[in-house]
């Protein structure tokens, strides 16, 4: 299995039946090949559904239905369509129990920043802002260096997207949880030492009783 | 109350300098065929209000990449590299704005409200020049109002009064803007004799005049 | 021609081809009567619906099809329903142009009492709060006198129900305008002198050009 | 996720000192099965919001009728004797609350906002006790988010999903509590396999519990 595959089994673990989900463009996408058939999940596209399915094949696209990042996608029996007003007010209303969103930095406190690098990449925030501010966990889903430099900060130097809002960061390395008492190792990938996370991360790391990350 | 009107009608609602807000969400749900005949009026300096800057030859990307556009008030501009070339060369000017807060801000135009207290961006650039307010101890952003001069708007199907459905996630953000703009367009894409009254997402008295798709 | 009719026969004509107008309670009804076939004019009815059509006879007494007087009504053809939220965006928004309300008083500034007798009367105020804000056109449709002391008053005395936003008074003896310099008759009842009405308002009037109210 | 309960199961939701929330106009709209239950249940000082108080025999009159009501937040309670004498008497306090500002403070609770600016009530006794926020030169009133602990609401149709969609004016207030609450109890009139993803009013995923009605 590959960085991102492993990440988003891991993240896949977090979620319980009938959580109301929102996975982000890119790598959170993955999330939803490794929900287990036997509970239901349903999975929210901000720009006005809840409940989309897998990819429909070439001679079922309709392009009046996609997903928040303009790919096609389908509708799951039960889902249901709504305007941009009522979406927002799910996300910003606490009634998305978790979103997965990657990142360019995220620290020690659970700021996360995600939308711009000034004077080089200006994409916008577009719905990520509301998600991290008002779902019920957020989790950061992401490779856990940029070209070997750590994402995972002491504290953010690009533009937040959220202050202190982050729950949860999985990585290919490790999962960690943001707490009060600063940010924690809780598991590590079997094949990556404690040491070499320590070493890959730029922020102080509290570490306990770390288990093995199922991969 | 007949509200059909042709190109030829169109064309004479449109000016410089309008504020016009636009539906649609990455080009989905956007009213191209009126795009189109925006940017063969020519108008000029127009502010833009839009989920996104849609792609360079789709949505409002047309109106972006003929230089027809002073300001854009959107989300996200990242599919368009034109708009983020004409933000560096200084040629148009972007408000980016939390995509739950544009959905926000728009819907306290058309129902008449002061402005809004959202969590959305507190703690980040977001919040610069704005006023911060406290309400239960917790601390928000006063966002304000938003409306616009014309919507152009996209729905699947009317009546002969007006009334709107849309199709899918096509209906995004085109019913809140419906409700914010002193005029306000509909392209339909069929007309029927009567429509359920439990369904109608749009009531005819947002809807001045609809544009009929020409088979 | 009762009162009331002529009342109500009055405030009709004020109504045009497609405006969207709310009738409140009591007298206010009556208008609907009096609205000429040739000309579409909406009902709102704040709890939930556009297209408010006559009362059905018993057999087709509908009990999820209410007014906001909780009587029984009908939908005429193009109408339809929505919720509480979208029927005050509706309203505040100023998407109703013309709101017909009844008075305790009503005061040569436009301002208006409709709601409460402290310690003696305390309905609430429903939605007229917010139609007196939100409405284009505010009229008070009120018998000229209560008891026959003076409905019109040169301040009311009441709590209000709004600060000057009232535009136009109709009773029984006369049609009033609000207006910057003070309250005009414009119209008299044509079997009640200028005097009379002078003597039975407790308000200052302005008196220039007074027609002859259709009766 | 099974959402269909039983009166034993729905008893069990309900405590002294409850702040509930009741869907309905004037009592259409409003589930008088569960409101039977409330009574039924005994339990005392809640906190009720609802459009109206009802009549003395229908919608939330018969808990106030019943003694079970410590106060009451309402637009209008003047179809209900016994909730005037009582509120006299001061056994009940009342709040009245604009209607539309009514439904936009609960919405501010389920949509995730602090407050909303409204221009209804400025200058009148509503303003009360209130912070007043000036924006674009006009004054308004900071009205804050209003949420509840249960909604007790009606509707007309659920899927196995418990997506509802209700019967004309009887939709009201109904879906704006189903936002708002902790805990989210529909009665429905019929279930059935599917609805139609573009009908829907209420999403699933606010919606806790479901009672079905017994034939």
């Amino acid at each position: 299995m590959d960085a991102k595959n492993i990440i988003a089994k891991r993240v896949a673990k977090e979620l319980y039946d009938g959580d109301l989900v929102n996975l982000g463009i890119g790598l959170p996408t993955l999330v939803a090949n490794h929900i287990p058939d036997a509970i239901d999940v349903y999975l929210q596209s901000e720009n006005g559904l809840i409940g989309l399915g897998p990819k429909p094949g070439s001679e079922a696209i309709d392009k009046n239905l996609t997903n928040a990042g303009a790919d096609y996608v389908t509708l799951k029996k039960g889902g249901m369509y709504f305007d941009s007003v009522m979406s927002f007010g799910i996300i910003r209303g606490g009634h998305v129990d978790v979103t997965v969103l990657g990142a360019l930095e995220v620290d020690q406190h659970g700021s996360l920043a995600s939308w711009i690098i000034p004077g080089k990449l200006v994409p916008g925030m577009g719905g990520a802002m509301d998600l991290v501010v008002g779902a019920k966990k957020v989790i950061v889903a992401t490779t856990h260096t940029n070209k070997g430099r750590p994402k995972i900060k002491a504290e953010c130097s690009l533009p937040l997207t959220a202050k202190q809002e982050v729950d949860m960061i999985v990585t290919e390395m490790g999962v960690f949880h943001v707490r009060e008492d600063g940010l924690h190792l809780i598991e590590r990938h079997p094949e990556v030492t404690i040491e070499t996370i320590v070493e890959q991360t730029d922020a102080p790391l509290i570490i306990g009783d770390v288990k093995l990350m199922e991969v | 109350m007949h509200k059909t009107i042709d190109k030829q009608a169109f064309m004479a609602l449109l000016d410089d300098n309008q504020r016009i807000a636009v539906g649609g969400f990455m080009a989905c749900g956007t009213p191209e065929t009126l795009i189109d005949w925006v940017v063969e009026s020519g108008v000029k300096d127009l502010t833009i209000i839009c989920n996104d800057a849609g792609f360079t030859d789709r949505g409002v990307g047309k109106l972006i990449a003929g230089d027809q556009v002073k300001k854009l008030i959107a989300s996200h501009i990242g599919l368009n590299p034109e708009a983020g070339a004409r933000m560096s060369a200084g040629t148009l000017s972007v408000e980016l704005v939390p995509q739950g807060t544009l959905a926000e801000r728009i819907r306290a135009h058309g129902a008449g409200l002061g402005g809004i207290l959202t969590p959305t961006g507190v703690g980040t650039i977001v919040e610069s020049g704005k006023r911060l307010i406290e309400t239960n101890d917790k601390r928000y952003i006063l966002e304000l109002p938003l409306g616009a001069d014309l919507a152009l708007i996209e729905a699947e199907t009317t009546d002969h009064k007006g009334n709107l459905v849309y199709d899918k996630t096509a209906r995004n953000f085109n019913p809140v803007m419906a409700t914010a703009a002193t005029k306000v367009v509909a392209y339909v894409h069929q007309t029927v004799d009567m429509l359920d009254p439990e369904i109608i997402v749009t009531p005819h008295v947002f809807v001045d005049h609809i544009v009929e798709e020409v088979a």
